[in-house]
């Protein structure tokens, strides 16, 4: 049977489509998801993908996380549903406390754009496991607040349980804390990070296919289970 | 009808780049002694008398600011 | 308040009309009044004002623009289903797609403020691709400003940088390439050239008419506010004092603030109405906002139309059907549609959450009639505002300095010690170094289907996920050269264009175009404005592909220096397979042979 | 020392899309009665008592608002 990945669709997000298929070149069935709509539509997995959901002009995923269909991504995460936030989708998640810390303004102000290469810190996630532990990944990194943040002891917290999935190499773009890309919850079902593995399926459109590694890992997952 | 204020800051111990990016800019465009910014957000609400003191908290705490990162303050302003 | 309506007008055919102020010449104030047999209302005075000046009437220009359709064969003509005229050209790419492209200038606002101005550039364009009924697909800038170190530079190239990538980020459209060009000619005029491609099946083309006596005129997207009021503002400083939140408010600021989000959900919103085919013709509102709207509209169409002007949400308090209707609040468009379809036309705006108003309908009268709560404000042919507005003969004459600025002059050859040192000069220089720092903040990747873009000769975007099918495209024009020899020049920013799209792997098929030059009262501008065309125009026979379209931006001076004449040449190429583009680069592999094509 | 707050907001006549965005949203979460929203910045300075208000005024024209869309106001917080 063929994984069914749902993708979110807010007012504002953008690379639904891409996350979309994405998930079809892993071989998923790519569902998509209305932010109106209290229901996943009996999909597998969920993508929260970016873009600039209404705006994001209070603060990046400060509305969309109070949508329809989170309530039911909420109930879902807590019973273990591979769920990934990417760059939008990321602070939504952590907005909506399935993730803990907030993205802020990258440190030089701008957005920026680049190619950027990750460290992968731990392949024990619902959405890693299809890589090498320490195996150096180019993803596309697009966003203008992808700082991350957070409080000392939740930083530390993180980092001792092995929750940071992905981290920046090669310099640190945005200011984030500890060089952090990604992060996971404690059950490693849910990921979060800002560079778009969506993006990286093709070296046709994208500086390369490292980021379909993120969507196999999840169809792998599904089988598992 | 009654004005209220809501300021947003970040957390002292929360990094802020935009305030720190004003402060190293100041020297630069001659401006001496000032010794630290930050940069939050000021909203101003227009609201109906209905709305109580506790509600616009929510509304701060839940939308207006992110808690884990920010600190807030609400105050009615004297018509 | 006092309205001045068409009655009060009759009967008040002595009232003095600040028309000077709003830019309209005595023998044009001379000829509305003739049109209309009257004074006309405020409300007309600002139509007509803004409708008839150079931006929307290309009075200047019209004449040598002809000199595009005139030159134009048939052969060059046969893949083209919309041209000079529309929106936006639009051009058949095969495999039933139809692609549509066209560059604007917002040179001005994005010099009085440099985020908004070059934000609302880009959200103008993305507008007018939409308007044809294609899904837009990628934004390309072309930038110009004075010396990298001046201080105004440093205001105004972050801010513009930052307002197009601010913008076309946050609508979701990569940016595939551009240029940034330093000449100290443009410090007091900088440069803001956004283009934007977008694509749709052939048979979904929109064109801006209002036809269908009894259909509905839909106004939808944003509220109207005091956006770009300007000079409009003296129309009720007589009558009214200077209370903020009433009419004859004191001068605003002519500046528009963008939404993207509120563009991103129109554009939705706006393909989903073209999938329903519940719109028959649609137009955007740009820069003579309701002004423009309604009197292309119903100029294009078969009748008159009959607006409502006091229907139009608001965002702002106390405004008059003058401000109404020239207002240039952005992320708004308006669509005619049958009476049996508005139910469902209302229904899909409701589920993007886009405020759609119904103002007014189309009527059998041949005019274009405004009322305001019942009274008339406006009664004109809408032609005579939108298509037949004033023509100018502008005086041409070649700048007696062009002949030194052609004088060979014998240079040195150089020694090898000094072309070590020149290279490095160059490529430290601002025009040569890297553009990384204008790139790196412009979403590239965004929609999944760029294939080429910076460091690249052009940029190129997947169209048909199945086939491959896809196109690329280049803007580029060298302001020196221009200067040197304004009909060659064109002929050269056309052929490196031409170039950068063939070396891609794709075959060029059409031209847009932004002229931006001095002002055209001076005949010397009007000189190389007339070369500049007809270089670009001759080229374009020569190598056998159409100039679907474009954009004129005259007054780009600062006192009595003109900027580089610079006309802004955007080529469009097709691919019949993404696959086969050809990567920018030397030396990806050892022992490649270099060669040199062309002498 | 000298702590002063420089409040900055969209002009009245301006587009405010900021605001916009969260007056929409409060209803869809359930708070009725807010009619209107405005979204600035408010800044917190530390400055050395060398520094005086004229001084101030400049550092907010001049960096902290962008004068053309935005006004601003400056206050010196008690100590
Ligand atoms: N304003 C801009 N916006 C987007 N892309 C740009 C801009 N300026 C330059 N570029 C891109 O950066 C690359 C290098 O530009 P440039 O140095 O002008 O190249 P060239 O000299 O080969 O035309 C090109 O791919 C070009 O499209």
């Amino acid at each position: 049977m063929t994984a069914k990945i749902g993708v979110i669709t807010f007012p504002g997000t953008l690379d639904d489509q891409d996350a979309g298929r994405a998930a079809k070149y892993a071989g998923a069935e790519a569902v998509p998801l209305w932010h109106a709509d209290a229901d996943l539509r009996g999909v597998d997995a969920v993508i929260v993908p970016g873009g600039f959901s209404y705006g994001d002009y209070l603060r990046c995923g400060a509305i969309a996380r109070f949508a329809p269909v989170m309530g039911p991504v909420i109930e879902a995460a807590a019973k273990g549903m591979p769920i990934l936030g990417i760059c939008n989708g990321f602070q939504i998640l952590c907005e909506a406390g399935l993730l803990p810390g907030a993205l802020v303004r990258n440190h030089e102000l701008h957005f920026v754009c680049r190619d950027q290469w990750l460290k992968v810190e731990n392949t024990s996630t619902a959405w890693s496991s299809r890589y090498d532990k320490g195996a150096e990944i180019l993803i596309p990194l697009k966003s203008g607040e992808g700082g991350y943040v957070a409080e000392r002891d939740t930083l530390a917290a993180l980092e001792g349980e092995g929750r940071v999935v992905f981290r920046y190499v090669g310099g640190n773009p945005n200011g984030s804390l500890n060089d952090i890309a990604g992060i996971t919850d404690a059950r490693g079902r849910v990921v979060g990070l800002m560079p778009h593995p969506e993006h990286a399926i093709d070296a046709l459109t994208g500086p390369s296919d490292d980021g379909l590694g993120m969507f196999f890992s999840a169809i792998d997952a599904l089988v598992k289970a | 009808m009654a004005r209220v204020v809501v300021d947003v800051m970040p957390k002292p111990e929360i990094l802020d780049p935009q305030g720190q990016a004003v402060a190293k800019a100041l020297p630069r465009l001659g401006f001496q002694g000032v010794t630290e910014v930050r940069q939050g957000k000021r909203f101003e609400l227009e609201v109906d008398d209905s709305v109580d003191d506790e509600t616009l908290t929510k509304i701060a705490a839940d939308l207006l600011a992110n808690t884990v990162i920010e600190d807030f303050t609400v105050r009615r302003l004297d018509a | 308040m006092t309205i001045d309506t068409v009655k009060h007008a009759e009967d008040t055919p002595e009232t003095a009309q600040p028309y000077r102020e709003l830019g309209l010449k005595d023998d044009e104030y001379q000829r509305i009044r003739e049109i209309l047999g009257r004074r006309p209302t405020d409300a007309e005075l600002a139509m007509y004002s803004v409708m008839w000046s150079e931006h929307c009437s290309y009075k200047s220009s019209k004449v040598h623009l002809s000199y595009f359709g005139k030159t134009t064969t048939e052969q060059m003509r046969s893949k083209m289903l919309a041209g000079i005229g529309e929106n936006a050209g639009v051009v058949d790419i095969g495999d039933g797609w139809a692609v549509t492209f066209k560059v604007e200038s917002h040179n001005h606002p994005s010099y009085v403020e440099p985020y908004q101005g070059a934000a609302t550039g880009v959200g103008g364009i993305v507008r007018d691709i939409m308007a044809m009924g294609a899904r837009p697909l990628a934004v390309m800038d072309s930038l110009r400003f004075g010396p990298a170190d001046a201080p105004d530079t440093r205001r105004v190239l972050p801010g513009v940088v930052a307002g197009v990538g601010g913008y076309g980020n946050c609508l979701g459209l990569p940016n595939i390439g551009g240029e940034v060009v330093f000449d100290s000619t443009y410090l007091g005029n900088p440069l803001v050239n956004a283009l934007c491609v977008g694509a749709m099946r052939v048979e979904d083309l929109h064109l801006a008419h209002a036809s269908g006596t009894g259909n509905k005129i839909i106004l939808f997207g944003a509220r109207t506010g005091l956006d770009g009021i300007g000079g409009v503002s003296v129309l009720a400083s007589d009558t009214f004092s200077g209370d903020e939140t009433t009419a004859g408010r004191k001068k605003l600021p002519s500046v528009q603030v963008g939404d993207p989000f509120t563009e991103k959900v129109l554009i939705e919103c706006c393909l989903e109405l073209f999938r329903e085919g519940i719109v028959v013709g649609i137009q955007d509102l740009g820069g003579a906002g309701l002004s423009c709207a309604t009197s292309e509209l119903a100029s294009a169409g078969d009748g008159g139309m009959h607006v409502n002007l006091d229907r139009v949400p608001l965002r702002a308090k106390g405004m008059t059907p003058a401000e109404i209707l020239s207002s240039e609040s952005q992320e708004r468009m308006c669509a005619v549609v049958k009476p049996s379809d508005v139910d469902a036309f209302m229904q899909v705006c409701a589920k993007w959450d886009v405020t759609a108003t119904e103002i007014g309908e189309v009527t059998e009268t041949g005019r274009l009639v405004i009322t305001w709560h019942d009274e008339v404000v406006v009664d004109v042919p809408p032609r005579t505002v939108a298509h037949e507005g004033p023509v100018y003969n502008r005086p041409v004459a070649r700048p007696a300095e062009q002949d030194s600025l052609q004088q060979p002059i014998e240079l040195p050859r150089p020694s090898t010690s000094d072309l070590h040192d020149l290279v490095l000069r160059m490529a430290g220089s601002h025009n040569l170094s890297s553009r990384s720092w204008v790139t790196d903040q412009y979403d590239r990747y965004v929609r999944g289907g760029t294939v080429l873009s910076q460091p690249s000769d052009s940029g190129m975007i997947r169209i048909d996920e199945e086939s491959g099918r896809g196109v690329a495209l280049s803007v580029d024009c060298n302001g020196r050269y221009c200067k040197l020899d304004p009909y060659t020049g064109a002929q050269l920013a056309l052929a490196e264009a031409y170039r950068n799209v063939a070396v891609s792997g794709a075959t060029p098929v059409a031209v847009t175009n932004c002229l931006n030059f001095g002002s055209p009262e001076d005949p010397g501008v009007m000189w190389q404005f007339e070369q500049a065309v007809r270089g670009l125009a001759d080229g374009c026979v020569e190598l056998g592909i159409p100039v679907t379209g474009g954009n004129v931006s005259f007054y780009n001076q600062t006192g009595a220096t003109a900027i580089l004449p610079t006309p802004v040449v955007g080529v469009l190429g097709v691919i019949d397979d993404v696959r086969r583009r050809i990567p920018t680069g030397i030396g990806a592999e050892a022992g490649e042979t270099l060669l040199l094509l062309g002498n």
